[in-house]
């Protein structure tokens, strides 16, 4: 995986989480709503967290789908 | 404690008994009986409800025996159903069909007219109308099941 | 129009499927489940099975099975009639029809290692088939004795507390799960799930226990 | 929503560093710093990552969302006070998450934990036990009646007594190093764990430090009532160390004796929920 790609995915999950979350506050959309993409964009978010992390900069790319 | 070489504790000896493939039948039919034994004592407090749902007289004289609903041929008959409002063509021998049955039903006069048109609608013929998803559910069981039989027939080896 | 009587155990409906007499529902756990098994179904259709490693103790031999192509689409056929029949199950609204589901996943468990040659997995899935059968017989009985005292079948009149479902179709109902979702002591389930083709073996753990889940939300509703 | 999210894994990481350290010093040895099992995760999360060449790939990453997602759904269905029985589901769909992590790698230690997994489903039989039990008593799942009924009534602990046991069981059969936690023990290196590294193994710790942290929260919610946050976190600290010292003190069971175990307390709820059930009616 590229790291802007990782990047890229993180951040979108991130911001929907984020939105998620504020929405649950303020009851802008419907709370179920809410809960729903949180739970979604949660694992997505922590995982290209990670992805995102590791990735290395330089020329190689990591060899993320194994062969 | 004391134990002999082999035997284990009281809790280790019934984890190697429940931890044996051969015994599982067994166990299983144990608890079976038990609830059996148990259902049978209740039985006199099991009432039956005079009014079912599906009623069924059985005319033993009639050549349909077990499969004679009543009524006359391709006309309508009494039938009841827990949801009528669900079943337009209730009392039809189709009572229930399914949103994409009655779309072809209602634009071409070849299908959707009786539901004895595949193995799985006989047997909701058998057991009542009304339950379309009941006919799909059964057909799929048997599909499944010879479907099985079929690979196991013709696997290579 | 159609409203849970029951909605202190998992919430109130959020909407409903009506197929003639049997009219389907969603609750929120119902829905979870149901979600829960879609994921897993899509998963068996667009993952490709694991190549076991097997390890010759005692030395740095190792092997791996492959599964071949042809046992791979049947295997994952009956994985996936097994994850349809799973989705029937949460869903359902009626007890007759859900007994119905039930027994299937119990047909299409076996299905799924019924292909393999291995003698172990065969013999468990021989042990578990025989379960399977005798479990049909309290699985439809309960369907049977609540209909012949109760007159009804669809769980919309059931759930209400008008109607009393006797305890031993509550029992019955339960032991039929149990069996064919293999519930009570796993020996022959955990046997079964050494056969290779994970995403597939996979379907039968969760067709069993999203199976038992809904039996226990339509006994403490009943 | 999200705030609660990072908090309940935080707190749940601090507690499996909390839990090594109390097995560690009751056992003679210095143990790591508490926050060892925080900096784990970022640890993990920074080390290179792939997949295993033998593995079912989309399944192998897939677990790990899922493990993720699920506990996630658990934490917010404590905190909106929904229905337990989905919280229980949840606890279930878990069992599913460790199978799979395991049989997807290919690796013969991933598939003895997976199916040791399987073997000690019962662990879940008691959880179902405790559902009837605070059923009966509070006549609703729902976790808003079930705390209004424990402020006008008391605790559940004091009136379904057995009921709060089965459960502790079953959360002690989720911790680690526990007597019950066969799937992970160390003769199979880390049972269904083994093949997940790197970040995947990252997204899994976030996702047990939220599984603890759910079970501990919902202990406390299901039979102490509702109380002030930080009284709650001091309750399931003293639950987590209660739990530490059995983790500390039983060695590993063998495999079928953990079911046998988990079968005989549920077996034991289910006589006194019988016996409730008849006297209550």
């Amino acid at each position: 995986m590229k790291r802007e790609n990782a990047f890229l995915i993180m951040i979108v999950a991130g911001a929907v989480c984020l939105a998620a979350g504020a929405d649950w506050r303020t009851g802008f959309f419907a709370p179920w709503l809410a809960e729903i993409l949180l739970i979604a964009a949660f694992p997505v978010f922590v995982l290209f967290l990670g992805l995102w992390w590791n990735a290395s900069e330089g020329e190689e790319d990591i060899p993320f789908l194994g062969y | 404690m004391k134990r002999r070489e082999g035997r284990g504790t009281r809790i280790s000896r019934i984890s190697r008994t429940i931890s044996e493939l051969e015994n599982l039948a067994g166990l299983y039919a144990v608890l079976f009986i038990a609830v059996t034994l148990i259902g049978a004592f209740t039985l006199p407090s099991l009432l039956y409800q005079e009014d079912q749902l599906y009623p069924k007289t059985i005319d033993t004289n009639s050549s349909l025996n077990p499969y004679e609903r009543g009524g006359t041929p391709f006309n309508t008959t009494e039938v009841r159903a827990q949801y009528p409002e669900n079943s337009p063509y209730l009392g039809y021998v189709t009572a229930y069909l399914t949103p994409v049955t009655r779309f072809i039903a209602d634009h071409t006069p070849y299908l959707g007219t009786t539901i004895v048109a595949h193995p799985g609608g006989i047997i909701d013929e058998i057991l009542y109308n009304t339950r379309g998803l009941d006919t799909v559910a059964e057909t799929s069981i048997l599909f499944v099941a010879f479907a099985i039989a079929a690979h196991l027939f013709r696997r290579e080896d | 129009m159609f409203e849970l009587p029951v909605t202190t155990i998992e919430g109130p409906e959020i909407f409903v499927i009506e197929f003639g007499d049997i009219v389907n529902y969603f609750t929120v756990y119902t829905a979870a489940l149901f979600t829960f098994a879609l994921l897993f179904t899509i998963l068996v259709i667009i993952s490709r099975p694991e190549r076991q490693v097997d390890i010759a103790f005692g030395g740095d031999a190792f092997y791996t099975k492959d599964v071949t192509p042809a046992q791979m689409k049947f295997q994952r056929f009956m994985a996936l009639a097994c994850g349809l029949a799973t989705l029937g199950a949460m869903m359902s609204g009626d007890v007759f029809n859900f007994t119905l589901f039930t027994s299937m996943v119990g047909i299409t468990n076996i299905g799924i290692v019924a292909a393999y040659k291995y003698k172990h997995v065969l013999n468990a899935a021989f042990q578990y088939g025989i379960v399977a059968m005798i479990a049909t017989v309290p699985l439809f009985g309960s369907a049977a004795i609540i209909l012949a005292t109760t007159g009804t079948l669809s769980m919309w009149e059931l759930f209400g507390s008008t109607i009393a479902v006797p305890l031993i179709a509550k029992i019955f109902l339960v032991l039929g799960v149990m069996g064919e979702g293999m519930a009570p002591f796993y020996v022959a389930k955990a046997e079964i799930t050494r056969a290779p083709g994970a995403p597939y073996v996979l379907m039968i753990h969760v067709s069993s226990l999203l199976l038992f889940l809904r039996v226990v939300e339509i006994v403490i509703s009943m | 929503m999200i705030d609660y999210l990072i908090f309940g894994t935080i707190i749940g990481l601090l507690f499996h560093g909390i839990h090594r350290k109390v097995i560690a010093r009751i056992q003679g040895r210095p143990g790591p710093p508490i926050w060892q099992e925080i900096l784990h995760t970022l640890k993990f999360s920074f080390k290179q990552t792939w997949i295993p060449k033998t593995a079912s790939q989309t399944l192998f990453v897939w677990v790990v969302l899922v493990a993720i997602g699920i506990w996630s759904a658990a934490l917010i269905v404590l905190v909106t006070e929904g229905s337990i029985l989905l919280l229980f589901g949840i606890y279930m769909l878990h069992k599913i998450v460790e199978h799979g992590m395991g049989l997807s790698s290919g690796s013969p230690y991933g598939k003895f934990g997976a199916i040791r997994s399987v073997m000690s489903a019962a662990s879940e039989l008691p959880l179902f036990a405790t559902v009837g039990a605070i059923y009966l008593f509070t006549g609703s799942l729902l976790l808003t009646d079930i705390l209004a009924w424990q402020s006008a009534h008391g605790p559940l602990l004091i009136f379904a007594f057995p009921a709060a046991v089965a459960l502790y069981v079953v959360i002690l059969s989720k911790m680690h190093y526990s007597p019950f936690a066969i799937i992970e023990s160390k003769e199979i290196v880390s049972g269904n764990m083994t093949e997940h590294f790197g970040v995947w193994r990252a997204g899994l710790e976030v996702a047990f430090a939220l599984k603890t942290y759910v079970l501990l929260f919902a202990f406390v919610l299901l039979f102490l009532g509702p109380l002030p946050l930080w009284l709650v976190l001091a309750v399931m600290l003293l639950l987590l160390l209660s739990l530490s010292f059995i983790c500390a003190f039983c060695p590993m069971l063998s495999p079928y004796d953990t079911v046998t175990m988990q079968s005989l307390t549920m077996g034991i709820v289910a006589v006194y929920i019988v016996i409730v059930g008849v006297i209550l009616a």
